[in-house]
């Protein structure tokens, strides 16, 4: 009987940079499925840009949660041989494309968590994270330009595409509170100077946040309750779908080089 | 009389002809569609690549795949750019497109069934379209000339990059060769169709050989891609579909069997495995975003008067 | 390095079985599909009931190309471990559902013929494949009832449905030519009597589909071209997706009983 | 009130209300709501199955998940016909419930992540179902007393199915018997929760219970759930994820630690993990179906209308 999975020894250090590694890749594979049928040529551009971003982030931080776990796991093991219950992105990103919309809500909420997070993160005490860090940062940061100045031509659009935006911002708020989430696995990491208190970051998230739905004429929902699971391996159904598509050749040829 | 003279002189001397200078009404026509043909091309060509992104086998794959599929975009964004300055607009050129009265390359009216394909797409088309192209960088318009260059040099890093696929395959499982010897017998000859019609009947030649828009016959250039690929499959230990196939030894040149033209002439009618679903792909991106285009629109028109009201307070 | 893909021995016979068990078990999965979505609850047990009846055909027919083949191989292996390549359903039956439209005028399409080539089929020298005529003939019969209502309301209904039933009509024409088509081993077999020409089948089949057709104030295409490929492996780009859900758990955890 | 008092002698006396019998207004009122509710369950219900049927592991398993979901959709029907008995149309009902507001079952805001999770909602879910519907069958309202006892029969058989499923990966590879521990770790506190709350804040009780609706509390229901499941865990060799999990020697009842009611609140309220998805979904479906059910509607009279004029004729 062949082995299905791999399995990860998720110390503390492993598991955190696999969750990043997860919400990058995740939102990549995402934005990669737009590929050819954005509503312009220059947003085909610019989503492909944008995945790709995220795919080699995914990429350094895969080889380096595996160079630290040190089982001889690499980073297209972690990315195709993990099933649902072990990938550890936030819900947010699984969430599918929909409309145009949606997908520029969803890259508005993480980006503007994403780039005040990596920049903290150039300073973290791991010289290999705070190096990813600085690449990100720069990353995000046109991220959250790109999926900003979409939401303001959407808010202040057109009727149709102003009640599409805030659709879209009612529909993905409720994920937005598991950025800011740890787990005690993490606080340590905080103490050690590895990784920072996304906590500390909530308050100037949602001055942006609100900045740019403010000028996009919406509203932020007043529903206060977030959802959570994804940290954890509990997901959407989403993610199985997609999972079982992304994996797809590396489950049909296993052991095989591409 | 006198212009068209003149036009032919700076043709005849391999001047470059720019936007602002004077073209017979001909030239602009014939470059207009084989340009915006060759755009539609490059963004029609993005689905049976893009058609593998989302299952690549490995992440450094899919990265080089998606960025791959986002170079050809660009390069249908610089040849839009290129038949507008012939004075034709993308979005017209776009719609001609999507109502079927535009031509595309036939060669993406064909599926890529498996990962192999995506190998021989970068190996065998993107090298066809090379072989193509190549003469065009040369091409009297100097517009399309320019765009010509940046697209042969990307597309050659493509095609490397898909031999690599191929070579990966080769030396690889089992099912793997088998997966590459039959992505290659179902695109041998539709890429050799690629070239277009056997000299005898193909149409437009004479005048654009004249233009220096053509500078090498369809024929010619199909001969030179057999020669420059079967040493290449050779190298991989793959089979060409084609049991005729032999070298000259008096010319050194392969010799290829009759090509079925039948299957050519169905495709170009629309009747290929493809035609359906590529044009049904770009009509929903197109008819989806039309209220992100508004909306865009609208946005933009609203702020121009929100500034015209500033200024004039 | 694991098995991927088994082998089949493709015997005319094993084939000829192996063709008809994949387009059941294709048009099956697609109907499926429907199960929770469709347009009223009464299509949804429909859609179900024939989805049933499909997937019921097919379990036959595997099992019985895989008796005859005898080699080890069994239903579920010749479902779930036989790749795009080896797949031998027609082109129709793989077409992506689209809207309720499309999805009845490939049933309408598949079961006029369906109906007829079971019925014959009752004939067959092979007794096997005589048992599942019979039981196959009454399904068809009922899916060729039930689509054809479909279609005469769809077309005679409202300006909306009659053009999209118009469209499906269209769109899909050009994949009912393969069910016709043979090769040289069918060829055989019927010479031994144990399965039939389709190409006797047609000028009825196209009696059927044009009286439904003509009835719902719809037309059929005046293109004669025919789109061919199916039966030996040569699919469109849909399949591929559609097994890549199809296998995913045979293909993540290889070997195991569920 | 002389009504009344003949109904509530009827009603003590085990008789079936029939639909023309003479019933109070919130006794029509209170099956109206619960019999719906039971409907939009059923429906909904089908969703987060469904969501496996084009991944099942096996054809068996496929075409037995595809049968159940389907058996889901026909109590759904025999639940709306009971209700329309009562003077709802089926329509109204599900525009409430699609408007948000009506309810169905939380259970079905949870997520189906893996195969195990087929089999825990036909061994639990459905296991809790019967024990709630089994006393309905013999509920006062005649109509709805038959659809239960139906809908009880197949349910029998869901939830042997789903044991079924969970014993196949019980005994099967270390991932399989992982993924049946994983799953039921999940469903178990929500499925307690599907009893209702605690008798003591349980509302609607008092006059259900008078009416013969109810016959059992909630606790009592939940109790008799936990004690024929915690054997049926433990032939399985699955551990229910309650440390304080013990068997009252006293009584012999099994009894569980705390449940988390605030949670339960959340789904109610709309804040599960899949409330979002579960509606969208139906909306979905209603809308994109729309065009179909108008065209069915307007074939319909095109009909009559002919029938109408052949008969003048």
């Amino acid at each position: 009987m062949a082995v299905a999975s791999i399995t990860v020894s998720e110390t503390p250090l492993v598991l955190y940079t696999l969750r990043r590694a997860d919400d990058a890749l995740i939102l990549g594979h995402r934005l990669s499925e737009w590929c050819g049928h954005a509503p312009i040529l220059e947003e085909d551009m610019a989503l492909a840009n944008m995945a790709l971003d995220l795919l080699g982030q995914a990429r350094e931080l895969y080889s380096y949660a595996a160079e630290v776990e040190g089982k001889g796991n690499d980073e297209d093991k972690l990315a195709y041989l993990r099933d649902v219950r072990q990938y550890r992105n936030l819900l947010l990103l699984e969430q599918p494309n929909g409309d145009f919309a949606r997908t520029m809500v969803r890259q508005l909420f993480y980006s503007a968590f994403a780039d005040l997070y990596w920049r903290a993160m150039m300073k973290s005490s791991d010289a290999t994270l705070a190096a990813i860090a600085a690449k990100s940062e720069k990353e995000s940061d046109y991220h959250l330009r790109h999926s900003s100045e979409w939401i303001v031509r959407l808010g202040d659009g057109t009727e149709e595409s102003h009640a599409r935006a805030q659709t879209a911002v009612d529909d993905l708020w409720a994920f937005t509170g598991e950025m800011f989430e740890v787990d005690a696995g993490e606080r340590a990491l905080f103490n050690a100077g590895i990784a920072v208190d996304p906590a500390g970051l909530r308050s100037q998230w949602l001055d942006t946040v609100s900045g740019v739905v403010g000028e996009a004429t919406l509203v932020l929902p007043s529903n206060d309750w977030m959802q959570q699971g994804g940290r954890d391996g509990r997901h959407s159904e989403h993610l199985g779908h997609l999972l079982s598509e992304l994996q797809s050749m590396q489950r049909t040829f296993p052991g095989v080089a591409w | 009389a006198a212009h068209a003279a003149a036009f032919q002189a700076r043709i005849d001397a391999e001047e470059r002809i720019e936007p602002n200078d004077w073209m017979p009404a001909a030239y602009r026509k014939t470059l207009t569609r084989q340009i915006s043909q060759h755009a539609h091309s490059e963004i029609v060509g993005m689905l049976p690549e893009g058609n593998w992104i989302t299952r690549a086998p490995s992440l450094r794959r899919k990265a080089a795949l998606l960025a791959k599929v986002q170079d050809e975009c660009g390069h249908g964004l610089y040849l839009y750019a290129a038949a507008e300055t012939l004075g034709a607009s993308r979005e017209e050129l776009v719609d001609q497109m999507l109502a079927g009265k535009a031509k595309y390359s036939s060669i993406f009216n064909y599926p890529t069934l498996t990962w192999a394909d995506i190998g021989v797409i970068g190996w065998l088309v993107d090298g066809a379209a090379i072989m193509n192209q190549i003469p065009l960088c040369r091409c009297s318009y100097g517009p399309y000339a320019r765009a010509m260059i940046r697209v042969c040099k990307e597309e050659s890093f493509h095609q490397r990059q898909g031999y690599e696929i191929m070579l990966t395959l080769a030396r690889g499982s089992d099912e793997q060769k088998a997966m590459a010897q039959d992505a290659l017998n179902r695109w041998w000859w539709p890429v050799l169709m690629m070239f277009g019609p056997p000299d005898q009947v193909s149409q437009h030649s004479d005048t654009s050989t004249k233009w220096k828009i053509k500078r090498f016959s369809n024929d010619e250039l199909r001969q030179k891609f057999v020669d420059a690929t079967v040493p290449q499959a050779q190298y991989l230990g793959l089979t060409i579909p084609d049991p005729g196939l032999k070298q000259n030894p008096a010319t050194g040149h392969w010799e290829y069997s009759a090509i079925d033209w039948e299957e050519f002439k169905q495709v170009l009618a629309g009747n290929g495995p493809c035609n359906r679903d590529r044009m049904a792909a770009r009509r929903k991106a197109h008819d989806d975003g039309a209220w992100v285009r508004e909306a865009a629109q609208a946005y933009a028109e609203k702020r121009k008067r929100r500034q015209v009201a500033q200024a004039a307070e």
